[in-house]
């Protein structure tokens, strides 16, 4: 399957309904090793993410991500803002004129999206930060010619719990130290409802 | 959750509202921003100093709006870093040729943010140089983790770096001491009580009615130990002595700060300040001025911290030069 | 009860230890007393300036000594008027020749009180008069009752009775000001939370998570009605209608205080604030100054009062005069 | 029976400890319709009067209440601080010679006593202020030629229940206005528990 317009509008479309449905989680995610926003970042931010993509045309996926992109750099703030920001807008530069965005072109477009994480925050794996959902999805995605939409959203699960164990180092969390432990990363937990979004569409486009 | 508030999503743009009403003839908010500046920025030939963060942790950062200090503020959602947008626009808005300066405290997101704001300005052609402050005693200092969080010792670094600004100092000028105020600053709170970020609604984290949290930030982030409340001279020599040991203060003189997290009494914040005194004289430092209320909350949070900044002549007359802000005068 | 305290019966003395500490070069505490004076009292041939109350309504009193507002602050155990003596005191360490002015607010306890300090005073031919404050307007006005409490209010009487008498105005003078801005000052307030009398150990009464207090005086006596919780908006408007409904502010031009009871966030207060000018913009109501923070507080209630104080060209100045106290600048 | 230092010093000595036993029941009593604080101001000022009397030595019963009014009146504060020290420094005033002090000549005193508290608070009776607890007394006295401690006792009792149906118009509780209704008066219950100690010290001598 290939990603067009259409797919990634629905991509949004869905996480933005989980990430509604679990604003509550996310806050208190973030409340037991954090500041206690998440949800309410992720909330506004995709929130303004749907009103303006539900009221604008795209011809390419490279636009459409860019306007996401631009959106949740101007409404998110916090760590969350920057970062989801950063990925969206390296993600939009790197399927720029590949309409429809195939496997592989995609696979580059979160290569480019982790890159820009990682850049931006300076965070590697084993943090305890969302770069511990995405550098697996990423890799699963290498590994594989196909999306795979099944075991791509279990490879993100996955991941996501794995945060629960870490030590964090970087965020706030990482003030907590070893009392960081035990606790999922809310970062982790909204990145994996991002795979979690886009092998839905896939497999419903299967 | 107890609030005076109309919508808890709209509290930022509210209470700008009512911060500009309070004092229409000296700071003003940028259309569609939520960027408090002074009424007459930008200033021209003076660098132009812009601080800011999450809200909830007022009079910070607009209430250090004005002559002497800050040339504007950007608000962000309680407790959540501004967008880089805001930044951008506050740099611009106060750009009066010299350059412009940013105070950031030491938050991954607060960093990011800001510094997207800086490469935005600088694609523009003005020239912005920053500090990073990170006071906190609390948290480990490693170059390998976020490192320390930036707390009520930001308020140091607005006053001296705005009495350089003030003063005619160039943007390097500005950067040199305001890197020497944080050289040379050191904090640590406590807290009795979690606070309620509005859109929440609930409390940021729990504690038993004979507990405390040592070593709480100013974002409701859990500290590093808890443990049975102790007096308040036990508190103060606690706070006091991690910050004493972090740097050497011995034969200098320091500018103390007892600030209030939000809800504590200032009956109980001066209690803290005898003992701290007592503790700087038994160890033979001078204390040269001293602050003791509300400069950097998090909002209802009970606790406070103490802030020592370590000063050189330079410093010194620095703190003393004039500032006219709602918050802060000499 | 959590508190950042030692003992419980020596927060009084404990916190003018370091409130003393804070301020060394320009308050003193008289010796073996609870007052607070100039550094430099008595100023010669000035009329000395006398305030005080109960303790836990910090920044007042103590924070309002210095130029151009008190020469001496008399503070009492939490929430009691401080004794004849203690008062007695005050009056002989700030007199300079002119004679002293107290300023009372309107309590039983604290009326006595100074009354009884002030015979002791006029025995020994010092020259006193006295201003009561009684801006509440929560409580009703009445010859034959105790009638309505001092509050927030007692600010203003502070400041402008301080600046007539910096600027040499002599007793009658003083007293004159004193009784124009008494005339001319109306507060209201309100509480989300109880607060708790250290010694007592246990809050000054309940109130449901969902309910608000109507009509709180500053020390935990409850209101004058218990309704659910409203919006910043809606408590805005109920505080200043009963203000203005009790004389006439048509066409005049105010002052404005935004007053929190100790643990509102600023935050809050701005949000009242802003509320506060609209209403006053409809009614064509001027705004001359606004003043938003904490000056008249009851301990760690949540909760906060409007006062408005109608002004003419002599308050205005008053008003606008220099003034230098840890609590207050202009 | 007459009163002399030994028993005005043990009437005192009970009425330190009934208000230090009862120092929450009056703080109590003061939150409901007043700042809660009378209990704390009571046992603040008794202890200091007992530490005063229990190491001085006195020739007569008004060097003694005078020695109590001063220190009630230095040491007490509040609304009760002034009423309290103004009733013993009547008394003494009016006992000054009298010694031992007879029912007649305590019975003036009490008048005095009762003068000095109006004269300070203006408060007539049925305002619901301790004069609601003094002027029964007062006339209990004045009607009978002897103690009669009982009776003295039981009078005190039924005016400081009495206070609990006023509306306050004296005294921070007048704030209240209807919702002072059906709370007793904080003062009164000190009140009465001055004339208490006071009988059982006639009693006991009796
Ligand atoms: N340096 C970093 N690199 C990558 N992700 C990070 C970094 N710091 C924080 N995060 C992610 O951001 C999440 C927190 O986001 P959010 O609560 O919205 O921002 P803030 O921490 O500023 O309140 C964390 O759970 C973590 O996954
Ligand atoms: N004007 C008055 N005349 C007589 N008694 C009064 C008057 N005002 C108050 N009281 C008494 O004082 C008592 C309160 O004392 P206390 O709580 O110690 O002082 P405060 O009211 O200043 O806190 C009341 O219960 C009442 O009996
Ligand atoms: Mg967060
Ligand atoms: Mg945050
Ligand atoms: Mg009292
Ligand atoms: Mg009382």
């Amino acid at each position: 399957m290939e990603l067009n317009v259409q797919s990634v509008l629905k991509w949004i479309e869905k996480l933005n309904d989980k990430i509604q449905n679990n604003k509550e989680y996310l806050t208190s995610l973030d409340q037991a090793i954090g500041d206690g926003d998440h949800g309410i970042n992720m909330a506004r931010g995709f929130q303004e993410v749907i009103n303006k993509t539900t009221t604008s045309q795209y011809d390419t996926v490279s636009d459409l991500t860019k306007d996401v992109a631009m959106t949740l750099m101007s409404k998110v703030g916090g760590a969350s803002g920057p970062l989801y920001g950063t990925a969206f807008l390296k993600l939009s530069m790197s399927v720029k004129g590949k309409d429809p965005v195939d496997h592989d072109a995609f696979t580059a477009g979160v290569q480019e999206a982790l890159n820009g994480i990682q850049q931006r925050g300076k965070a590697n794996e084993g943090e305890k930060t969302l770069v511990d959902v995405w550098a697996p999805v990423l890799r699963f995605l290498q590994e594989n010619s196909e999306f795979e939409p099944g075991k791509l959203e279990e490879t993100a699960k996955v991941a996501m719990e794995s945060t629960k164990d870490i030590i964090a180092i970087r965020g706030r969390a990482a003030y907590l130290k070893e009392r960081s432990k035990g606790h999922l990363d809310p970062g982790s937990v909204s990145s994996f409802y991002l795979f979690q979004s886009l092998a839905e569409v896939l497999q419903e486009g299967e | 959750m107890k609030k005076i508030m109309n919508d808890p999503n709209q509290v930022v743009q509210d209470m700008l509202k009512g911060f500009v009403a309070a004092f229409p003839n000296d700071v003003k908010q940028l259309p569609n921003t939520t960027v408090i500046a002074r009424k007459n920025a930008p200033v021209s030939n003076k660098v132009g100093l812009v601080s800011g963060g999450g809200s909830g942790h007022e009079p910070a950062h607009a209430g250090y709006v004005g002559k002497g200090m800050l040339d504007a503020a950007v608000a962000g959602e309680v407790f959540t870093s501004p967008t880089p947008d805001q930044v951008y626009e506050a740099i611009k808005a106060v750009d009066g040729g010299a350059g412009v300066f940013l105070v950031i405290k030491n938050y991954t997101g607060d960093v990011m943010n800001f510094e997207m704001a800086a490469e935005l300005a600088a694609a523009e052609g003005i020239d912005v140089e920053q500090v990073i402050v990170n006071d906190d005693v609390a948290v480990e200092d490693s170059s390998f983790t976020t490192g320390r969080r930036g707390i009520a010792g930001t308020v140091f670094v607005h006053k001296i770096a705005g009495a350089k600004a003030e003063q005619g100092g160039s943007l390097q000028d500005v950067k040199a001491v305001a890197e020497k105020v944080v050289a040379n600053v050191r904090s640590m709170g406590m807290a009795l009580t979690p606070c309620t970020v509005p859109a929440a609604g609930k409390p940021s984290f729990e504690i038993d009615d004979n507990e405390m949290e040592i070593g709480m930030g100013i974002h409701g982030e859990p500290g590093i130990e808890r443990k049975e409340i102790a007096s308040a001279n036990e508190i103060a020599e606690e706070l006091t002595q991690k910050v004493l040991e972090d740097i050497d203060y011995s034969g200098s003189e320091v500018a103390v700060m007892v600030n209030g997290l939000g809800s504590t009494p200032e009956m109980e914040l001066f209690i803290v300040n005898a003992r701290v005194h007592e503790i700087l004289a038994e160890k033979g430092i001078k204390v040269y001025k001293t602050f003791v209320g509300e400069y950097m909350t998090s909002l209802e949070m009970a606790g406070c911290s103490v802030t020592l900044l370590k000063l050189d002549d330079e410093l010194k007359e620095l703190l003393e030069a004039e500032a006219v802000t709602p918050a802060f005068s000499s």
